[in-house]
């Protein structure tokens, strides 16, 4: 069973990735549970989204507390929060920013970690501002790239009939990821 | 630095608004100028969230929360034991959203109102439910989105006029205040303390994820409803006598210019715009008729 | 009950009151890791005019040993309010280390 | 010096409150409980109570307010009945977690629709996983005497619950009997001025009830557990210095000739006071019958029932009540709190007198030969047409 | 033509409510519960669903509309939680002694105070005594397919009562799984049109719920009685045709593993799901572990469970929930249930996760242990900090 | 006989009201002009009780009984059912107490108002809680005796203005009627017919036992309450347009005349009378000065 | 469900409907037993002016083959508000018998 | 065990009449029980109420359905309801008329019957008006005269204690109706 934990702030969209991300799953015939944190986090306040997959229906219905996978969303939480806590060694890491890998490895000596500038990416297909840039989408095609657990194509598929706003540029964002993604 | 209010920080940072929460700056402003001897009452609404989780509080001063629909009773029940086991001088207070105010505790409200029941009421109004993620309430202007009223079938009704509803009860004191007019809400607040009975106050408090807007634009906002005549700020006494305190000009600034602000009103065609226009323009001719014939 | 700076811990059920009674404060929520951008304030330009201090939602404007505005960064969520009021533009936003 | 009086439920139940000192009530008037907000409207208006009425819009004002009182450290009161009481539901819940020591009359009516007023238990019964102490009371003198009774356990430091008194409509609301009255010096003896450990304090400001996250809120709960296990001490304490003062004396529960009875028929309120007649009558013709009268449903008196139903060969429970799916309540509550006894003697349940038809001896007598008849799994209903 | 989507336990419900093709809507928002009230806003008003909503100011008020609507022929959807609930508890009530087929989303929310958005099933358990009928699901799927399941109940004329789906807060409510959707046409050949028996009509003008004497009142309860014994083999039914229909079949109770169980563990909701896989591990051990899951708690499916219980040498109730004074809901049903049985087997009753903290295989592992060492005469209370 | 208004009954006689009941006559001439195609609710009233017992009723027309709190709201869910799945043209009515309506009802009254749901919703104002045995509602009149306003504590505030705070909610029609004057309010009544959306109607209704009066003085009494301007009849339109009916002259008879027929008032003082008085002469001047303003 | 005149007699549980739905009307209630005094109408002065009628609580008042006021008396609880309004005094009170 | 019941109109005082009489037998220390009818009759409307009376506390807590004795306030009744219904052979019934006894013995040829003029009694005692008189007291004075279960002492001093308004004419109407019984 795979488990998953997404870093992100609250209005940034951490719950939609990993439900968009359980769906690509599922296209692939996948038993899936993505949840948010069950909490009253207010936009700006750091935030956590799950995600389990399996072969077969997940019984177990109760929260993650030692992921295998993480995918972050926003740099600065890595400041402002432990986001290895209980993180399984030898695992994969997506961080959305503009250095490489090996500025976190640090972080996490065990595990495996890619980079992608998905902020840019986001910005240049015009998904959110530069403030609020919307990169929870894109971040999807770098996650894919990275562990190869999902294809790229399923979580274009899931993010075309998932995004209710702009669909096509949000799917074109987790392809310019995929491709753009540093390991 | 110059301080136009009162220096004394009632409310703890650290608390859990959003960035830029007009609410948050209501009750700021509040506390500071009811000071200590204050006991406060929250229903349901932002501010359960925002004074922070057990065991921390964000006031300095005693509060209690209770269920949603009571807030008007409990804080009478409260000054009933004041009165009895405590200081009757002590302010009971009830501090409630739109949603807790114009809707589930309207009842509560009206029955404390209508005893005359000595305490304040507050009101801070973001104009839906924003605590449970943007529903409509009936403090909802027409045409807004929420998430119960999207955009193809935006709020049909207009907002609930509630200031003419507690006019009606006859209460001593009602006055609107906002976030953006520190120095106003302050002198009313002031003034209401002397008053003996419900004193009533409606706060006009933008929402940044609610309205869709920037968080730095709320004290804009703030004032651009006042200066667009959609929040005049006025007091009534005694449910007739009505003064208007703002705007002084009764030529407005447009409401485009507030509206445009906010994504929540996104959708509105310019005709849509123009009958808002008309709408606030009436109400406001109304309210300087009932201003004349108070005198 | 024991404090932990601003913190409160309790040991079990017994040491817990008979209610959800607070007896902490917020001050425990350090809410400045929730900026993405970090407001400067230009103490040249600042005239100590008090009105950003008036207007912060969160309580983090302070004022300096010479009567001039500065930022609680502890708390600052970085709103821009402060940036927005000030009448002579003393205040600016920069983004938070990334 | 205490004073006989005749008086309706209804009154004896306002005038408990008049002895406890309340001093603020909040109610609002539903048949047939008025006579209590009529009496103590009077009382506070003309001075022999000093109290604030807080005349609200609905009951579940009423509750709120009595709760937001208590909060403060008032002692509150308030009564109501069926719809009313079901209409403060939410504040029953409110009350419990907010640890305030309201004391509430209940008057049993059955629930709406369609409308009735008539006495039923299901209204106060079907409140019983709110966490409120309940005493049903069989006359009024019991009512009366419960009051301030309620109060001492309520405010009890290892309690801090609130507590309804029970009585039932018209056989007891609205029945005159005859009620010994205390003496108001010593009724504030028994029940001094109420201390509370906690309120709202200007001088200590606290808060109350903030947002409580899964790590502490489950010990929360189970501090309420664990108050309610405590209350059965207080009580027996409470009732034995209210028998020391006052020479009456009350008990968890009350037994009437179960010592050597091979049958307990086990009930509450009125209709329990009515089979002692019939068990009397049965005792003449030589059948080992008796009862088990609970008088406190909530906190339910575990050991008490336990020990007293202990060697019965047959068990019989009397339910005016229905909780729709189960049958009678009192009829699961007793079967449950049993089942892990080494008595496995049948239980038998029996609905009788929904929606005030009356339950009489005859209606126990005929309750008693069912017994012999019918098959314990099926919820056996007395009198019904069917 | 099935398709599959991954939703949240917010939508599955909502989208329950959209294949039973629901004339009226009326509800309130209420954490967990908002994104129901948020898409069923979006469908109607997209003309996905051609329902009336009515954007009521109070859940009170959301359950009394409902309450009119189904009075005159209409199929009424709501959904709650918790607090909501609560305040709805006259209503609830008004429901079934109206025999309005009303149904309802609960997603299961401990109460307060303090404030709490978080799982517990005391919420919907403590409402045991209104007379609803309550299915407790345990996954999206569940969730989805009870909403038509429930109308199929609700609106039989054997039947005629209310029916609560209940899931829980953020386990179900905000976690996505996979669903596997109907066919519009195919769900409504499982569930036509409402054609109620009796209701408002000016060309058949009758009054609906007069006041009732003690004449007739009782008997009126007794039918209501008799509904939830009917509805036993009305469940079953809806249920099979479900499965012919759909491929999905669901029980009044789930079994897993209790054919040849010594220790079977009783649950309802996410823990009796989480409990599978601690069953799949105690049995890897070698453990002669099962698991009885209640769907229904209401109508109480007595015979299934004492069936199922019959000879098992020790059973544990596991109870998210807590009715003060008495401990866990289920663990007094269930006692109360087998008291008359032969099997005598010990009832143990743990108490976990109140105020949404987490039941995981552990917790579920330590039960099966804790088993071992104590008297079922007490509450076992599961990972509280005492 | 001339019938001068409708003339087919919808009440069967037998029913349980008291000798003289004004809210008995109020639901007779409201019924014989809504007409057969109306669905009724009743919240908790006497007229719960009027309508007789099981299996009995006193009303030709679908009546469905519903809890104190509900009638507004059991009335929009019987519309928007009737929308759905019978005949739209069908009236939803709502037929309550003052208690169910200033007090209890308030809310869900607001709600239904707000969304301005299209149905009818009376209240026959016998100015306390009757069912229950005559207990101060918010409609009391200051100064009156009820059983819980003894008479040395008589009720404190003056009654809840509710056509002020129907008149807040911009609900299309608004109207008072009478019993005494059947024919202005089976006028009213055929116009609302017209309207769509929400119809208040404030109807008086003497209660002989409760107000300590003798059951032949009903009519007299309404007739006075309109005489002496205590109850204009009037219509309001979209909460603004005020158009006063009756009396015609603006100096109104004594307001004495209509206390002395009543026990209720029996301990007033010339002084409380005079103040009484007062109020009432101030009330209905501005009911004049929105009936100008509105023109 | 039997009817006898204007009364309803149900045999058991099963011969009710479901929930308390009225299938009959109160005309079955006498409530011309209420009465301590009676009206009487006074052809020669009626006028058959229906006012009387129109104020009735208790649709008591029927009109005669000559269109006059008669009085229901197996209805009338005896208010006298018919007495009160009539405008030419065509009813008066007299005692029930004893 | 005395079991009695009162027949009146609502609005006549029944209960209260059931009360005062309760109390006085309190006062000679019986045990009692007075109840009113449980129903929700109106002003007019034919009403009842109910007493009982014992020497030791009664457990019994169900209706009266077969008294032992009858006291009437109001004569028309007679015809309107059957007022003997359940009575038991052998009792008393005192009635509000001014008629002889006798005239009622058809009714209940087993009873003791006395009647008394009430109506003029309270009316001379200016107990009410003339349309509604007070005579709940005054009959309770026949009843003691009638039945000497009671003394008309104990009688007079309930009324006094208990009757807010008017407590002396009360009483002295009792005492009138107990001197002007006839039997
Ligand atoms: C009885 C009940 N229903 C619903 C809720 C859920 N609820 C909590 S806060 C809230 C919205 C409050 O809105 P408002 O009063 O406007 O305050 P805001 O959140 O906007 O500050 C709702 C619907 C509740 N707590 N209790
Ligand atoms: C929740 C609830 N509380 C109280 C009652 C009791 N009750 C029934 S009718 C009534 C008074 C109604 O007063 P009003 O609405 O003025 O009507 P009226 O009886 O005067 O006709 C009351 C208090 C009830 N049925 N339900
Ligand atoms: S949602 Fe709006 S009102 Fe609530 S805390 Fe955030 S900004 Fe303030
Ligand atoms: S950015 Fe916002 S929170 Fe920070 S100091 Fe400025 S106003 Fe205050
Ligand atoms: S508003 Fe600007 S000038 Fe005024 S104190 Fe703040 S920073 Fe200084
Ligand atoms: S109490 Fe008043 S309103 Fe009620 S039925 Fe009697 S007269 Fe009519
Ligand atoms: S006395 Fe009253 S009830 Fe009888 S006819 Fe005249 S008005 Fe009607
Ligand atoms: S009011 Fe008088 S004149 Fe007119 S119809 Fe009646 S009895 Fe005849
Ligand atoms: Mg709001
Ligand atoms: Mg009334």
């Amino acid at each position: 069973m795979l488990e998953i934990r997404i870093h992100g702030r609250g209005g940034q969209g951490s719950v939609i990735a990993s439900k968009i991300l359980a769906y690509a799953f599922a296209k692939e015939g996948k038993f899936v549970q993505a949840f948010p944190e069950f909490g009253v986090e207010r936009r700006g306040a750091p935030v956590a989204a799950f995600l389990r997959v399996a072969d077969k229906p997940i019984n177990s219905r109760s929260k993650i507390y030692k992921p295998g996978h993480l995918i972050v969303l926003e740099p600065t939480l890595i400041a402002a929060v432990d986001i290895t806590q209980g993180l399984k060694p030898g695992g994969f890491i997506v961080i959305n920013s503009k250095r490489s890998p090996e500025e976190f490895k640090e972080k996490a000596k065990d595990s495996t970690i890619a980079t992608v500038d998905a902020t840019e990416i986001a910005l240049n297909n015009r998904l959110g501002s530069k403030a609020a840039p919307i990169v929870n989408t894109a971040i999807l095609g770098a996650f894919a790239k990275l562990t190869g657990m999902v294809k790229i194509e399923s979580v274009i598929e899931a993010i075309k009939e998932e995004v209710p706003i702009k669909p096509e540029e949000n799917a074109q964002a987790a392809q310019q990821a995929f491709d753009k993604t540093i390991i | 630095m110059k301080y136009t209010i009162p220096k004394e920080e009632l409310v703890h940072p650290g608390h859990l608004a959003c960035q830029g929460c007009g609410g948050a700056l209501a009750m700021r402003i509040m506390l500071k100028t009811l000071g200590k001897n204050t006991i406060l009452t929250f229903p349901a609404c932002c501010w359960s969230v925002i004074d922070g989780p057990f065991p921390y509080s964000a006031v300095k001063v005693p509060l209690f929360h209770t269920a949603f629909e009571t807030a008007a009773v409990v804080a009478s029940g409260i000054k009933a034991a004041l009165n009895r086991v405590g200081d009757p001088k002590t302010n009971s207070v009830a501090w409630a959203g739109d949603g807790g105010t114009f809707d589930i505790g309207i009842q509560a409200l009206s029955g404390s109102a209508e005893r005359n029941d000595d305490m304040f009421y507050f009101v801070y109004d973001n104009e839906a439910y924003m605590n449970t993620g943007i529903q409509r309430s009936s403090a909802t202007p027409k045409g807004a989105w929420t998430t119960t009223t999207p955009v193809n079938h935006p709020k049909a009704t207009p907002k609930k006029d509630i200031l003419a509803i507690m006019a009606a009860h006859k209460i001593p004191y009602i006055a609107t205040a906002s976030i953006a007019y520190p120095e106003d809400f302050t002198r009313k607040l002031e003034k209401a303390k002397e008053i003996k009975g419900f004193k009533f106050f409606h706060i006009f408090a933008p929402c940044p994820p609610g309205w869709r807007a920037n968080p730095k634009d709320t004290i804009t906002l703030a004032k651009l409803a006042v200066e667009t005549k959609l929040f005049p700020l006025l007091e009534i006494e005694d449910g007739e006598k009505y003064t208007i305190n703002l705007p002084k000009k009764d030529k407005g600034k447009p409401i485009e210019d507030y509206l445009k602000l906010q994504g929540r009103f996104k959708h509105l065609k310019e005709n849509d715009i123009k009958e808002m226009q008309t709408f606030i323009d009436k109400k406001y001719n109304r309210l300087k008729i009932l201003e004349e014939i108070s005198q | 009950m024991k404090k932990d700076g601003d913190k409160i811990i309790f040991e079990n059920a017994a040491d817990l009151p008979d209610m959800a009674k607070s007896m902490g404060t917020t001050r425990f929520n350090k809410t400045g890791t929730w900026r993405n951008e970090r407001p400067i304030v230009d103490t040249d330009k600042c005239t100590g005019c008090g009105i950003c201090w008036k207007y912060c939602p969160d309580m983090s404007i302070l004022e300096d040993e010479n009567g001039k505005a500065a930022i609680d960064y502890e708390f600052c969520k970085g709103c821009a309010i402060c940036v927005e009021v000030c009448p002579v533009k003393a205040i600016s936003m920069v983004e938070e280390e990334k | 010096m205490s004073k006989q009086k005749v008086m309706m439920g209804n009154h004896a139940l306002s005038y408990g409150a008049v002895v406890s000192k309340v001093n603020v009530i909040s109610a609002y008037p539903i048949t047939p409980q008025t006579q209590v907000v009529e009496l103590l409207s009077e009382l506070c208006s003309n001075g022999a109570l000093d109290s604030e009425f807080i005349k609200v819009e609905s009951e579940h004002s009423a509750m709120a307010a009595c709760i937001g009182a208590s909060a403060v450290g008032a002692r509150t009161f308030t009564a109501t009945s069926a719809q009313g009481l079901a209409l403060m539901h939410e504040m029953l819940h409110w009350a419990v977690g907010a640890r305030t020591p309201v004391v509430m009359g209940n008057i049993n009516r059955s629930m709406g629709p369609p409308w009735t007023i008539w006495s039923e238990q299901t209204d106060s019964l079907s409140q019983r996983d709110t966490g409120w102490l309940q005493i049903y009371a069989s006359s009024n003198q019991e009512v009366y005497d419960s009051v301030p009774i309620a109060f001492k356990i309520a405010e009890h430091k290892k309690v801090q619950l609130p507590v309804m008194v029970v009585l039932d409509a018209f056989f007891l609301s609205h029945t005159s009997e005859n009620v010994m009255m205390m003496d108001l010096d010593k009724a504030e003896t028994y029940l001094p001025k109420y201390k509370p450990k906690h309120k709202l304090d200007v001088n200590e400001p606290y808060t109350f009830g903030a947002l409580t996250t899964p790590e502490w809120y489950y010990e929360l709960r189970y501090k309420i557990q664990k108050a309610h296990e405590n209350a059965i001490s207080v009580i027996e304490e409470a009732q034995s210095e209210f028998k020391d003062m006052f020479g009456r004396e009350y008990g968890l529960v009350e037994e009437y000739k179960t010592a050597d009875a091979d049958t307990i028929l086990v009930a509450i309120s009125t209709a329990a006071s009515t089979a002692k007649d019939t068990v009397d009558e049965l005792r003449e013709k030589g059948v080992k019958a008796g009862l088990l009268r609970l008088r406190f449903v909530r906190p339910f008196p575990f050991k008490k029932v336990r020990e007293v139903l202990s060697s019965a060969k047959k068990i019989l429970v009397l339910d005016r009540n229905l909780s729709p799916g189960i049958g009678g309540i009192i009829f699961q509550e007793i079967k449950s709190a049993m089942y892990n006894e080494s008595n496995k003697a049948p239980i038998y349940g029996f609905i009788a007198g929904l929606g005030g038809r009356d339950i009489t001896t005859e209606t126990i007598h005929n309750i008693f030969e069912e017994a012999e008849k019918q098959d314990p799994k099926n919820i056996i209903w007395m009198e019904v047409k069917a």
